[in-house]
């Protein structure tokens, strides 16, 4: 088990490194030049010049990275071009709006979906599993600016019951927010949880439970349950993944300042050191994530072998 | 005191039958990136440090000046040399008093920074040296004669020098705003808001004393998002620079007795600007002609501007050289279409360079383009981030840019001297008669003489039909909650929030 | 392609005889009369059971053989009642009665003390029967505490005794089914089964997917509990050797009825049905002279295409006209013995 | 699997059909229908803009679905702009499976190096959401078709290779392998010609339902101007611009939102339909017949 | 009918000589799967090789097939090593054939038998669709298959029919050994006869060799003329199918044919029921691998390593007790039979 972890680490490593080596050559492919969008429009080409010198990127680009990788391992992530500050403080400053986000839309999520999920996988056929199959297939055809476009139009501007921006940190100001990414995600779960559940029903170990005579409710959410849980933990660790790399959308149109925000800011700025940790920090939430699910599930399903 | 102490009680008092909380929220669509008072970059950051900082003096951004810090000023005979006669009694919220050793301190440092900080490349690249003359005067010395000085001398603000040489400039980033402005910087979110509180000890107290005792400043991009704030009660107000999305003010329909939605005249507006390339089809004075006369500047001005109005030429009322005797600029597309016919214009391909950042371009410049297709042009429209933009305009490589324009505190000074004789935009556009007139500007310590000069710059441009061409004026549109006060968008697109204040007789 | 217009005449015609009806109407803890279970599928109506009787007394074992396809398990299956409602059809007419109650009458709640209370079941294939996701002590004592009442400790150690009582370790009940070979994982269905000292034990093909060595150990298991016990038991396989072995009574079973039935010593020493004669002879044996073997003509009945008169009679060399339009009804053949042919007892 | 079977369950599948006769319309619309419309999505007339649709306002002047911000036919832009999404989604698809699969079956089939080097690939690409790549590297290289078909196929190609592979890996150990190979049948032989026909279902199925995660992603980078470039519509970029009209001109946002999500819907529920017909493990609404009678509510015989 | 063929004089058609597959399990150790096997298979016999799951059989047929690298021996076909004097692989899928134990799997499901069947064909460049198509519909022939199945897809075929046509491809190239690796373990008793009366119908006209893998003893001795019995990746007894069965000498292969349930009303057998589950092949202790389970072990199992030892012409025991094995089990015989 910890050897397991540890190689998975190390394993999580090297992907990392190569995330890095991808997203500093890809900022620097980017054309426009930090050093002049730094600079007012009026700076000469001289004082662009010397901003490039100053912040190094005069450099040949194998030192370029050198001094971005080493500066990792003391902690030094670099310092953002625009912010005219070290990165790490900043993304760090804007990381719980995402997570709260993140796992605000996948909890809800998980637990409409699972709801819903079980439920219509145990009832097959009936109108319940009917509303679950055509929730899952809408709520995965919505697109998420639209939606959240329409959520801010009816609640915040029609209904005014809640606050359209976002960026206070009460429980409001999440609840459109949470609530558009928790569509897409419960669509998707509730349709694996649905299909797990019922293959989980058809199979043989499940008609042995009933054998023994087990009732239905205790078959369906203690024995299936569990077995039905394993692509959906999966899954959910995906929506974890990619929601705490940067709910993009979602905070566009709410105005949260979550990194999904500040990576297309930093994009457009050519703030090279923000791009690349934002992406490194994605990448490791991501890798980590995986690794707790993998974890999980092995917990759940004994025949995953950790090895 | 977090953010949702402060956010709730914005709220709380909506209905209005309490009193109205003491903590103000406004949202803005600007964005705070950095915390160095010398290097504002951002309007917000220049608005965010006047908070908590004060300048040498302070302006209405039409021409006046007020003292500040500095309680008088003079320029020597020929401008080279301005001479400031500071306050006296001020402190720092360290209790560092305020005086000419400061006032060097902080000019040595903008000299020493001439070639990173923005306000010192903008404005004070003529600041060579400065100079103690007694404890509370200080004297500011220039390469060459530089009468404009006083027009960007806002934009600067004084930080403490003892502070400063001991935390260095770590004490920005570490948020440590010692200043001797009404507000006490207390917290920046980057993105999300900075928060203040009522300094107790502002030295102007008395005729400056808030109503709120601290507040918030929320970052907001987006337009729709921002305005939803305020209309749910969420915010005092809402601005941004050179004023608010007009799209939105549809959605202030219906809460006309709580929100007053201000629609200011502004001397900013959108401009075309030609560039030059090598064989450039710009250079037939015919096919600049055409360009110009194929634009129906008052469909853009009323449709895509909020009827913000046509200006007569690059100067428009409010700056210094307007002339309201200028014919208006024509509309005659079948004349440009003439014209094109017999210009040298073989239907190259103009690339037409625009940001997405600037107010109202996407639409803008998607008319233009239509406008300018209608004639007989072929455009490459070309919206880039800002990013992108800066780098292609660079390059050099554009027929036609889209740009927004103003002159600050009515003064066209910078956008004559870095359109016409340092062309930053590299549009290669060099003429020897335009530039002669431009220098001449420039060093002319006379205003009635400058004025002059500044007319005739103005109409040279209108009859060449370039380099640069007016579009239409921008509608300044801000937002306040009634019974909010101190909250200005000037002509000049700059907003100020400093003092802000509570007025109860307003609200209702 | 769906044969829904099926010979309802050969329904009606079939009649009983009446030493078939006395045995079916004698006394037994199980009475199985007239099953008939049809699944509904995309592709057919598949006519899996077509009126099986069967019984089985107190403490007797009976041996069900038959082809794959047969209906053994569906048969095993309906006497829990737990065929899957949405896709198996049980006509009407079908009766389960299970020491003097009809299974298809009783409550959730009766089904529930009837299910691995009074009957369990071993299934066919070690490697589905179990969860993988819980212990295989879970997996055992789940029928404790259902049945007997047991909190989780106490449910936990008897799970380890039972696991002890089939040969495997006591203290593996934390162990999950993956880390079990399949024949230990047989050996947990089994305890499971054998937890609550049910009075019918329905094994289905206890031993098919397990090797010669740990078959023989489970046999002997079983061999074991039942005369411990006098658990009755309902052997399902396709081995001979087994039936021969185990049992004392022998029913087979071709496309969804019973075919013939009597002590499996009778049945196995004087097949009178051509198909268990058929199958007798199919099979290599172990001692002897080797001769050709004389495998049985045709292909395996088709449950969703069954041919009109005695299923069997495409595949029959002694066939005869009355074979193709009429169901032959069990006939006593004498000793016990009943058969389900128009020609039998003729060699 | 046999055909007729599939194609009953297709016919009684009413999710595939709805599905597929949606998608049909709406390609058919968006190929055919600009041709007989004479408006021009990119020329604005200013003197038009922001009319109602069809029915709402007064002076119609044959704007079924109204005019914009700067006075377009909103009908017609929406068909450009689908037709563009479409042809983006089609191709995007298409070589996503192209290398997917290519990559997939290589891999799976041959292990080792060749599979830990392209699985690493893989693993450093989905280290990173796939929008996040987009965004970064739309850009960098810029908005275009091209580039965005690029984006879209080097973003998902890694989900398709996983799924292939692990199919490979299971095909590989069949016996039906093992048979070409005992009669030397080569790699390729046996990659392209034994197993790939066996994978063809999955395909159909991932490669209908990518085409929603595709046109969803082709709308959200149109939504964040890093899609089509205006003036050329994209159903993206018309909901990015209508957001700001919502209250006033909704229908701005409106029909793009519709015709987005029809569209993702039609192929979703074709894929869907596809999965519930190909696969019979999964359990589909509509792939069982449903028999309401309880076995043991049964009348005794008289 | 009897199984014996004389083999004085005679070349073995195929030999295996000290053959090993090991397989290393990343952080288990060595998976020893097939551990220094020896055996010839003669012109026209069958040799069976049976044995309880895991030990080795299919893996044994594997890398006879070089569908697995071998570990270690060598394989001789016609007195030339199969791994290294047969360069072309081609050639060598001329001389051996596999029928696979599952038909299910064996057949690929998106090609028609037509497709299957000329597969062989295709690959081995026999000529133009004409020619493969009436190569395909003699190949039919041969094994009694009709020719309208030739359009169907496997799964429409049911399970004895696809072992047919599983045979017919294994005989598509006029192989002279075919090894059967259980080719009727999955299926119904009735089939399995036709199948079984098939193989040695075909072996009588075209003089084939089988190796016929197997777990069902009585199967075994139907078709084979020697046997031989695997225990973990090891032959432990080799002789005639006779030979083993009155006289089996080594524990493991007495107490195997005594689990054997008979369908039998006379004589009865004392059961030697073994104790515990086959061990893993993961890393075996040195010794008699049977030694943990045997009933009649002895410390000197454990320690010694042993050899395969001819005990009577033709019979070969991997047991030093051999000898009292076979007293002991006699004895109970009786016993049990009073
Ligand atoms: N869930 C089901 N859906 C459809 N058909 C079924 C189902 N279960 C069984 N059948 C069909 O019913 C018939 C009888 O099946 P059953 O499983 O009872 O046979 P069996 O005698 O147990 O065979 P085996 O020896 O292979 O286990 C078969 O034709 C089978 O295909
Ligand atoms: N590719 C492989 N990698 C690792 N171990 C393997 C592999 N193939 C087979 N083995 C192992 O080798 C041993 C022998 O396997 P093999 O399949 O030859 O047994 P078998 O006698 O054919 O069994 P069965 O009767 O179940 O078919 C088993 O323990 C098996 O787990
Ligand atoms: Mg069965
Ligand atoms: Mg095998």
């Amino acid at each position: 088990m910890v050897r397991y972890i540890v190689r998975r680490l190390l394993q999580t490593l090297i992907v990392l490194f190569f995330v890095s080596v991808c997203a500093f050559l890809l900022v620097r492919i980017a054309p426009g030049n930090p050093a002049r969008l730094m600079l007012p429009q009026t700076a000469t080409d001289e004082q662009v010049a010397m901003m490039e010198t100053k912040l190094g990127l005069d450099k040949p680009l194998p030192v370029q990275y050198w001094v971005y990788i080493t500066g990792i391992f003391k902690g030094d992530f670099g310092t953002s071009t625009s912010y005219h500050q070290p990165v790490l403080p900043i993304i760090l400053q804007r990381l719980p709006v995402t997570a709260k986000i993140a796992f605000g839309t996948v909890f809800f999520g998980c637990l409409i979906a699972i709801l819903l999920g079980v439920i219509a996988g145990a009832n097959r056929g009936k109108p319940v599993d009917f509303f679950a199959v055509f929730f899952a297939l809408i709520g995965q055809s919505l697109a998420t600016p639209w939606l959240a476009v329409l959520l801010v139009y009816i609640f915040g501007i029609k209904l005014k019951i809640l606050p359209a921006i976002g960026t206070g940190s009460g429980l409001k100001y999440f609840i459109l927010p949470v609530l558009t990414g928790v569509v897409t995600v419960a669509a998707g779960i509730t349709r694996i949880a649905r299909s797990g559940m019922a293959s989980t029903l058809s199979e043989d170990y499940i008609t042995a439970t009933y054998a023994k005579g087990i009732r239905r409710s205790v078959v369906n959410w203690k024995y299936a349950f569990k077995n039905a849980m394993i692509p959906v933990v999966t899954t959910a660790g995906i929506n974890l993944g990619s929601f705490l790399a940067g709910a993009v959308i979602v905070e566009t149109v709410f105005g949260m300042a979550g990194i999904g925000f500040l990576l297309c800011d930093a994009v457009n700025t050519r703030d090279y050191a923000m791009v690349q940790s934002l992406l490194l920090v994605s990448a490791f939430f991501i890798t980590f994530i995986n690794l707790i699910v993998d974890l999980i599930n092995a917990r759940i399903d004994p025949r995953m072998s950790l090895e | 005191s977090g953010p949702a102490a402060g956010a709730a009680q914005g709220t709380a008092p909506a209905g209005g039958e309490s009193a109205h909380s003491k903590t103000f929220n406004i949202v803005t669509s600007d964005s705070l990136v950095q915390l160095d008072p010398h290097n504002i970059t951002t309007p917000a950051d220049e608005y965010v440090m006047k908070m908590s900082y004060d300048s040498l003096l302070d302006t209405d951004h039409k021409g006046k000046f007020v003292g500040n810090l500095a309680t008088s000023w003079e320029f020597n005979t020929d401008a080279t040399e301005l001479t400031f006669h500071l306050r006296q009694g001020v402190k720092f919220l360290n209790g560092e008093p305020w005086n000419a050793d400061v006032a060097v301190y902080n000019f040595q440092r903008l000299i020493s920074h001439k070639d990173d900080f923005a306000v010192a490349i903008n404005y004070f690249s003529p600041l060579v040296g400065a100079e103690k003359i007694d404890d509370y005067t200080a004297k500011m010395i220039f390469d060459n004669p530089y009468p404009f000085a006083l027009n960007y001398l806002h934009q600067f603000v004084m930080i403490p020098m003892e502070a400063n040489k001991e935390m260095g400039d770590q004490m920005f980033t570490d948020m440590k705003q010692i200043g001797t402005g009404p507000w006490i910087f207390d917290e920046w979110v980057s993105g999300q808001y900075a928060h203040f509180k009522k300094n107790p000890d502002y030295w102007d107290k008395d005729e400056y004393n808030s109503y709120f005792d601290d507040g918030y400043i929320h970052f907001v991009s987006e337009p729709s998002s921002a305005a939803g704030a305020q209309i749910s009660g969420d915010a005092d107000a809402y601005i941004s620079f050179g004023g608010i999305n007009s799209d939105v003010v549809p959605l202030y329909k219906g809460t006309e007795d709580k929100i007053q939605v201000v629609m200011n005249d502004m001397n900013m507006y959108a401009d075309l600007r030609m560039g030059f390339p090598e064989g450039s089809p710009l250079n037939d004075e015919k096919v600049r002609e055409a360009i110009d006369l194929a634009i129906d500047r008052q469909s853009i001005a009323d449709q895509i501007f909020q009827g913000g109005g046509v200006p007569l030429s690059i100067l428009v009322p409010g700056d210094v050289g307007y002339d309201s005797t200028m014919a208006p600029y024509e509309y005659n597309p079948d004349k440009a279409k003439e014209l094109l016919a017999q210009s040298s214009y073989q239907g190259q391909e103009l690339t037409f360079l625009g940001s997405s950042a600037f107010l109202k371009s996407q639409d803008s410049m998607e008319a233009i383009t239509s406008m300018l297709q209608d004639v007989g042009f072929k455009i490459n429209l070309n919206v880039e981030d800002l990013a992108t933009f800066n780098n292609e305009m660079a390059m050099g490589k554009w027929d036609l840019m889209y740009a927004t324009n103003q002159c600050i505190n009515g003064d066209p000074f910078l956008y004559f001297n870095s359109r016409f004789v340092t062309d930053f935009m590299h549009s290669n556009f060099k003429n020897d008669e335009l530039i002669g007139l431009v220098k001449k500007f420039n060093v002319e310590p006379d205003a009635a003489v400058r004025e002059d000069l500044a007319k005739q710059i103005s109409k040279w441009n209108k009859d060449f039909h370039g380099p640069a061409l007016a579009l239409a004026n921008v509608k300044g549109i801000y937002a306040v909650t009634k019974g909010t006060t101190g909250i200005n968008l000037y002509p000049d697109g700059y907003e100020s929030l400093t003092h802000i204040s509570w007025d109860p007789s307003l609200a209702k | 392609m769906e044969n829904q217009t099926a010979p309802v005449s050969a329904q009606d015609e079939f009649v009983k005889t009446r030493e078939w009806q006395e045995l079916m109407e004698s006394d037994a803890l199980l009475k199985v009369t007239d099953l008939q279970v049809h699944f509904q599928t995309e592709r057919a109506l598949i006519k899996a059971l077509n009126g099986v009787d069967l019984l089985i007394r107190k403490g007797e074992s009976l041996g069900l053989v038959g082809e794959t396809g047969a209906g053994k398990t569906t048969t095993a299956l309906s006497i829990l009642n737990l065929l899957r409602r949405d896709i198996a059809d049980t006509k009407d007419g079908s009766s389960i009665v299970f020491d003097g109650k009809s299974v298809f009458d009783m409550s959730e709640k009766e089904l529930r003390t009837l299910r691995g209370g009074k009957v369990s079941m071993v299934f066919q294939n070690p490697l589905t029967a179990l969860n993988p996701v819980f212990t295989v002590g879970e997996q055992i004592g789940m029928v404790l505490r259902v049945h007997q009442k047991m909190n989780d400790k106490d449910a936990l150690k008897r799970a380890g005794e039972l696991l002890e009582m089939v040969g495997i370790a006591g203290s593996r009940i934390k162990d999950y089914p993956s880390q079990f070979s399949g024949g230990m994982r047989q050996r947990v269905g089994i305890a499971a089964a054998l937890a609550c000292n049910p009075q019918l034990l329905i094994a289905d093909e206890p031993t098919t997917a397990l090797d010669v060595t740990i078959q023989a150990q489970i046999l002997e298991l079983m061999r074991g509990l039942q005369t411990k016990y006098d658990t009755s038991l309902l052997m399902i396989t396709h081995n001979l050797g087994i039936i021969s072995e185990l049992c004392q009574q022998l029913a087979v079973m071709y496309a969804g009825r019973i075919i013939e039935y009597g002590s499996a010593k009778d049945v196995l020493a004087s097949p009178r049905h051509p198909y268990t004669q058929g199958l007798l002879g199919a099979l290599p044996s172990l001692e002897g002279p080797r001769h050709r073997l004389t495998a049985i003509p045709g292909v395996i009945a088709d449950a969703s295409n069954l041919p009109d008169g005695c299923a069997f009679h495409p595949r029959c060399a002694q066939c005869c006209e009355e074979c193709k339009t009429r169901q032959p009804s069990m006939m006593h053949v004498g000793n016990g013995h009943f058969v389900a042919c128009f020609n039998h007892g003729k060699e | 699997m046999d055909k007729k079977l599939v194609f009953r369950r297709l016919r009684r599948n009413p999710f595939f059909l709805t599905g597929f006769i949606c998608a049909v319309v709406i390609v058919l619309a968006v190929v055919f229908v600009p041709m007989l419309l004479h408006w021009d999505p990119i020329r604005q007339s200013l003197a038009d803009r922001f009319m109602a649709p069809q029915g709402f306002s007064e002076g119609f002047k044959g704007h079924i679905l109204g005019t914009d911000q700067l006075g377009r036919d909103v009908l017609m832009r929406l068909l450009i702009g689908g037709r563009s999404s479409l042809i983006i989604a089609l191709i995007a698809v298409v070589l996503q499976n192209v290398i997917g699969v290519v990559l997939g079956i290589v891999t799976g089939y041959f292990g080792g190096a060749v599979d830990s080097v392209v699985m690493r690939i893989c693993d450093v690409f989905l280290a990173i959401p796939a929008m996040l790549v987009a965004i970064a590297v739309i850009a960098v290289i810029g908005a275009s078709i091209f580039n965005l078909i690029l984006v879209m196929t080097l973003t998902m190609w890694v989900y398709l290779c996983k799924v292939i592979r692990n199919d490979v890996r299971i095909y590989k150990n069949k016996e039906f392998v093992s048979a070409s190979r005992v009669f030397g049948g080569s790699d390729f032989h046996i990659m392209f010609k034994q197993i790939f026909p066996n994978i063809t279902t999955n395909l159909l199925i991932i490669g209908s339902q990518s085409f929603g995660t595709v046109l969803l992603m082709e709308a959200a980078l149109g939504f964040l101007n890093l899609g089509i470039q205006p003036p050329a519509p994209s159903w993206g970029n018309m909901i990015n611009v209508g957001r700001g009209y919502l209250t006033t001109y909704p229908w701005l946002a409106i029909a793009p939102g519709i015709a987005l999500m029809l569209t993702i819907l039609a192929f979703n529920f074709l894929g869907d339909g596809l999965r519930d017909v190909f696969d019979p493990k999964r359990q589909s609404f509509f792939s069982k017949k449903k028999n309401r009678r309880k076995p043991w509510k049964i009348r005794q015989p008289l | 009918m009897s199984n014996s063929i004389d083999y004085t004089g005679r070349e073995p058609l195929v030999e295996a000589r000290h053959l090993k597959k090991y397989f290393k399990l990343p952080r288990k150790g060595v998976l020893h799967a097939v551990d220094d096997l020896s055996f010839n298979v003669y012109p026209g016999e069958t040799l069976g090789l049976v044995g309880e799951s895991g030990c080795g059989k299919s893996t044994v047929g594997n890398v006879m097939m070089r569908l697995l690298p071998k570990t270690d021996g060598q394989l001789l076909y016609r007195g030339k090593d199969v791994f290294t004097e047969w360069p072309d692989k081609l050639e060598i899928s001329k001389k051996m054939q596999i029928i696979f134990q599952d038909p299910y799997s064996s057949l690929n499901p998106r090609k028609t038998v037509d497709k299957i069947l000329s597969e062989p064909y295709f690959i081995h460049k026999y000529g133009g669709g004409d020619a493969i198509a009436k190569a395909v519909r003699e190949l039919c022939d041969r094994v009694e298959l009709p020719h309208n199945i030739l359009s169907r897809f496997p799964h429409e075929l049911d399970g004895g029919m696809r072992q047919v046509v599983g045979i017919a491809r294994a005989l598509s190239l006029d192989s002279d050994l075919i090894i059967c690796d259980e080719p009727v373990s999955s299926l119904d008793v009735s089939v399995q006869a036709r199948i079984i009366n098939l193989l040695m119908d075909l072996q009588k006209r075209l003089n084939l060799s089988y190796l016929f893998i197997s777990h069902d003893l009585s199967v075994v001795r139907h078709i084979s003329n020697r046997i031989a019995i695997m225990y973990l990746g090891q032959i432990v007894e080799m002789a005639d199918t006779d030979e083993i069965f009155t006289n089996a000498m080594h524990p493991y292969s007495i107490a195997l044919l005594s689990a054997v349930p008979r369908v039998n009303t006379g004589s009865k057998v004392a059961r030697i029921v073994l104790k515990g589950d086959v061990p893993s092949p993961v890393n075996p202790k040195p010794g008699c691998r049977f030694a943990p389970r045997c009933w009649m072990s002895r410390p000197a199992c454990a320690a010694e390593n042993q050899e395969l030892v001819e005990t009577a012409p033709g019979h070969f025991v991997f047991c030093r007790f051999a000898a009292e094995a076979r007293e002991r089990a006699k004895a109970a015989q009786t016993y049990s039979l009073d």
